[in-house]
């Protein structure tokens, strides 16, 4: 075990299974000689060569295109995106392609490829280096996504998605990246994807959420007897886990950092009012940014939701 | 000081087989008779596909389907040159390609039809599927020509698409990685010059497609795509090249596009009958029949033969089709990813 | 008035606004020799010029930002992406830009340009022809999403999107093209944007949809008591209307072409499930197609709801 | 009809003005001494907006913040042939552009403390706002020249951006368009040899970014991006051509980027100290004083003197940005859309 950060883990997963399997490799925009504009592949280059460790030319779709060629041919390679708002460029590729090959061809290539890159709020950058878009690849059958919110899940997940024998976009809450450090071991492990952790119990209230809004739920709630979810894997999530505490608290409170329409929030709350209606005391509140354009930094506090409106929300369905 | 040249650009053109069936000597590519057959055989066993696939299409056995019909020797005399180990990319007009391969025509037909299994290739072959959305498949050939050299493998990886996919951005974020990685990849352009009905001059204001290679730092090359020995040519040089570490080459056959763009589209409202029987004329087959003519290997006789067995082959294929079952709705299920999500196991049980 | 199929309906309504307004002009791929790949634009390059409607490069992503070029240069584009499968190659200047130039220079700068582009299922087309990926949109502030699910309601909601001061995505049912006349006036008229449409009065169960799943709606629910929404906007959608008729049914089905998951019937569900829940009996029912890869034309009829499938789904909302 | 030669393509370099501050006097601008000297205060203001940007970020009083030091004359040179007509199509790094064409300096201060108020310029310049995506913006020079030209306007579009965007789709899908439209665009790459940690050989295998231009029959051209006269003059030829109908430009200013890619960025970790003294000793500024001197333009007092004064307006715009009131919680409602839907309303009440 040792201390480590979220980027400290990051780079230890993927050094780890680099040094592992000889078919992990990664490429990206400033990735080898600079280590990331993070410093989450710092070192790699150095140990893996710059055969494994590529600094490409500054094209996302060929970036997310290229990794999809070499996993057709049988790597694993970890794409990085250097920030989410430019996964855009991507997107066709990565919908058009990464999520479609093993159907497209009925199995006879897939993409066993990793994206990754920073997400969300709270961090004071420059527009578009703030993006939280995760419904948008929700959408897409064929492709996994991840949030950890926290350095040992990060490490477990980050394995378990480049051992995944399909596209798993990853998705790294830059604010957490050197906020909160943890118990991680040096060695492997996986964290399975597709499971939901429960962050905290209680019984009178459900609180869903993931990546950096974690920490903000787990303030806003002190106090009250509420139990938060961290979904984890987005796409597909963890309906059972959602289900089982909606069955014993009978209120709900979903919270994104994402606008409202139509967020990965909407997904689960539909989830609920279909499945677990019966369950139900109280409407099911999302709390999530409005609808607007994501502001640069001197308005972004007004608009990711804060401890205050998450405990707002959930004061209020707790009246029921 | 003053305005100084830093470079010039020369962009060549490779013709060897002329219309009349003579050939160049000189740049004449090394082809036993047995060779120059198989490829004529190859042509006319894809001309005959494609005859037939326009046909079922019409009849209603076959879904929307895109004529090949004119650019046979730039996709038989490019698959020719390629190596089992070879690699390829191709958009969706190479049927020429596959047939060359032996790619199983049966498969062919099922994908034209509507049915993804068309698309499973035999594991001997390293054809990627075919790529509908035009232009996309290019950095996947990027990306297997970086595995290939990592691996250490001898495959060269060819890459194929239209004149209208060179103005996408990913042809050129493709190219442009390919150069700067110096990749065991060639990329050919089969310029038929229609992008639907977008004719070359409004699609680039570039005189050729084998300039874009400047813009990369690769070598590009125009050939006469209805001349099959220099597509033959220029793709083993620059198959020949990559395998030895020496880069990309960009491959501009120039050929022509003679049916519609698919079954659905009608060409007649956008160009000229006299266009097109222009190119008509320059029937990259009778070219090679007229060569091999010259070289005692073809007749009426042989024509004829050659084109029997040729359509039994596609009759057999389109049995072969027909009488496969029917697709199972689960297969869309099994074939999204290697495990189901409950939610995705629920949906199966209940479509 | 003139009897009318959607084609020609979405050709009266760009040849009127062309002629009223010299800032409206087309671009997109064959949309002036050919008159557009469904003869959406047939005859508009004779009547109006190469320079109002433009033959492009094959490049999606240019064609939508060449359309915000000349959007914020004063003029008012309509853009034809050839299917919404190509769509994706544009997703960066939509989301980037487009959905952004206001809020980014805080109005200096606007993009009132309307993207068209075929859309959804039914038709036995290629790969990527029939898509049917509104949520994705749906999620992007500073966008509007429309669909008309007939001729009358395509020509006025067209001509309201071209004279909307902000980006609007008309998405054009493939399958209606030529389906469905009607009656629709020869001269210009609008449609307002953000209204839904009641397309079927009843009074035990609401059935939201649109686009061409509205017509099998309609035959699904043949002798119950339904009412059938038809949304038109997609973004923002008309949550009143919606509600209004909850609050009198207590029953909901939601009924779209897309995947199931973050697809925008979660929108509308959870929508539902926070500010209607008090009056539902029942829970919340989305038909859709399911999480997986959008098949070819041989198992499309396995993958988009049927008639028998939303008749089944009303017919157990109905026993709660 | 054996290998025959197309065409070839000249990629040629332009310089006027010496590191010893000598110039061509054949290719020398006709520039008055009034409009030289405007150019020189004009590069010391955007050298002073630069220095006091990194100072304020440092103090936290600035977000992350791109320097241009290095890349003055690229930008004042390329700036100053403009016409009040044109249109400005910015990247991130052009704040010498913007200070050129009198954009209020305490507006750029705004928007890089991280207020999109910022971005909102008087409606008298033609200026896009920044963009962050690199090269995203390149699309909507080429909107705004077909605009223009359907209008009958005169205005000539200038887009700005660096040797990384050249490898994006956008730019290549942008010239490739206007080429074939033959608009009134020019396209000014600030080569600055670096994007990040990624320098111009990983970038792109091409030897120029100018021979580009051969991909999409658009003229291109090298000039010294630190050579202010060099600078000027290619854009006003190209502008010029433009204007009159001759098409678009692609140039090439190979500059230096001097100082961290941004203050978030430590150089140091990927490029020499060497190659950064070897830039600085390239330095524009120097080399217009030394050409100034021996024009009598200029001597210690002179430098001194505009030194101050552009402290002075810096010292202005600084204040005048911390004075500006906070922006409102609303003003991200109002700026979303023309109209706001009725949830929109209430999220807006909430918040
Ligand atoms: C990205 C994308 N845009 C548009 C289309 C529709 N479309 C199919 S083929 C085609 C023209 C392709 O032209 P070219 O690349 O020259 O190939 P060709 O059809 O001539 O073989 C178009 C516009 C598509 N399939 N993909
Ligand atoms: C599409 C996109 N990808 C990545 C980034 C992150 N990024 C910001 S600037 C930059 C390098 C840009 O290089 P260049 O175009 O040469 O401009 P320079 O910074 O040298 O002025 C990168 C990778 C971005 N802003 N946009
Ligand atoms: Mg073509
Ligand atoms: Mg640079």
């Amino acid at each position: 075990m040792a201390v480590m950060n979220m980027v400290q883990a990051i780079n230890s997963a993927l050094a780890l299974e680099m040094a592992l399997d000889d078919r992990v490799l990664l490429l990206g925009e400033d990735v080898g000689r600079d280590g990331g504009v993070f410093r989450v592949s710092e070192g790699l280059l150095e140990r893996f060569g710059a055969e494994r460790v590529i600094d490409t030319p500054l094209s996302e779709s060929a970036i997310v295109g290229a990794a999809i060629g070499m996993a057709a041919y049988g790597l694993r390679p970890v794409a990085e995106i250097q920030f989410m708002g430019f996964t855009y460029a991507a997107m066709d590729q990565l919908f058009t392609h990464a999520a479609r090959l093993r159907s497209r061809s009925r199995g006879r290539f897939t993409s066993p490829l990793v994206v990754r890159t920073p997400y969300g709020g709270g961090i004071k950058a420059p527009e578009l280096h703030e993006e939280s878009s995760e419904a948008i690849f929700c959408h897409m059958p064929g492709i996994k996504v991840v949030v950890p919110s926290g350095p040992y899940c990060a490490k477990g997940l980050l394995t378990a998605a480049i051992r995944d024998p399909d596209p798993v976009l990853f998705l790294e809450p830059t604010r957490l990246y050197r906020l909160i450090k943890e118990e991680v071991p040096e060695s492997d492990y996986l964290v399975p994807m597709g499971k939901a952790r429960v962050a905290r119990q209680g019984g009178s209230v459900t609180v869903v959420s993931w990546g950096s809004m974690l920490d903000t739920v787990l303030k806003a709630v002190e106090g009250r007897d509420a139990e938060v979810i961290d979904l984890l894997t987005l796409s597909p999530f963890d309906v059972e886990t959602v289900l089982a505490s909606v069955a014993r608290t009978g209120r709900v409170v979903i919270v994104h950092e994402a606008v409202l329409s139509c967020g990965l929030g909407a997904e689960i709350a539909a989830t609920i009012a279909e499945e677990g209606i019966l369950h139900l005391r109280a409407p099911i509140i999302r709390v999530a940014a409005p609808d607007v354009t994501m502001p640069m930094p001197r308005l972004e506090g007004r608009y990711l939701p804060d401890a205050a409106r998450i405990g707002r929300a959930v004061d209020q369905l707790l009246e029921y | 000081m003053p305005e100084t040249t830093l470079a010039s650009h020369a962009i060549h053109r490779l013709e060897i087989l002329g219309e009349d069936g003579d050939v160049d000597k000189a740049l004449m590519p090394e082809l036993s008779d047995e060779r120059i057959v198989r490829m004529y055989e190859m042509m006319v066993l894809a001309r005959s596909f494609d005859e037939r696939a326009v046909t079922l299409q019409r009849e209603g056995r076959l879904g929307t389907y895109p004529p090949i019909l004119g650019q046979e020797a730039a996709q038989v005399g490019s698959a020719s040159a390629l190596l089992p180990c070879d690699w390829v990319v191709p958009s969706f007009r190479e049927m020429g390609v596959h047939i060359t391969l032996g790619y199983p025509i049966h498969r062919l037909f099922q994908y034209w039809g509507g049915d993804e299994r068309g698309q499973r290739g035999p594991e001997s072959l390293n054809i990627l599927p075919i790529c509908v959305a035009v232009g996309t498949q290019i950095p996947h050939g990027v990306g297997i020509a970086m595995a290939a050299r990592y691996r250490r493998d001898p495959a060269v990886v060819c890459t194929y698409f239209g004149d209208g996919a060179t103005s996408k951005g990913d042809f050129h974020e493709g190219l442009n990685m390919a150069g700067v990685f110096k990749l065991p990849a060639v990329f050919i352009c089969q310029n038929n010059q229609w992008a639907i009905s977008v004719p070359l001059k409004q699609q680039t204001a570039a005189a050729t497609i084998a300039q874009k290679g400047v813009a990369y730092g690769i070598d590009g090359i125009q050939v006469d795509g209805n001349d099959i020995f220099a597509v033959y040519r220029a793709t083993s040089d620059a198959l020949a090249k990559a395998r030895s570490g020496g880069g990309p080459t960009l491959i501009e056959c120039l050929t022509y596009r003679i049916a519609d763009h698919t079954t659905a589209d009608d060409a007649g409202r956008y160009r000229t009958p006299d266009e097109v029987a222009t190119w008509r004329r320059k029937d990259p087959l009778l070219r090679l029949e007229r060569f091999m003519a010259g070289r005692g290997l073809w007749d009426d006789d042989v024509g004829r033969r050659v084109r029997e067995e040729a359509v039994a082959e596609i009759d057999r294929a389109v049995l072969a089709m027909e009488s496969a079952p029917q697709p199972e709705a689960e297969e869309m299920f099994t074939n999204t990813g290697a495990t189901l999500s409950r939610r995705q196991i629920r949906q199966m049980e209940v479509i």
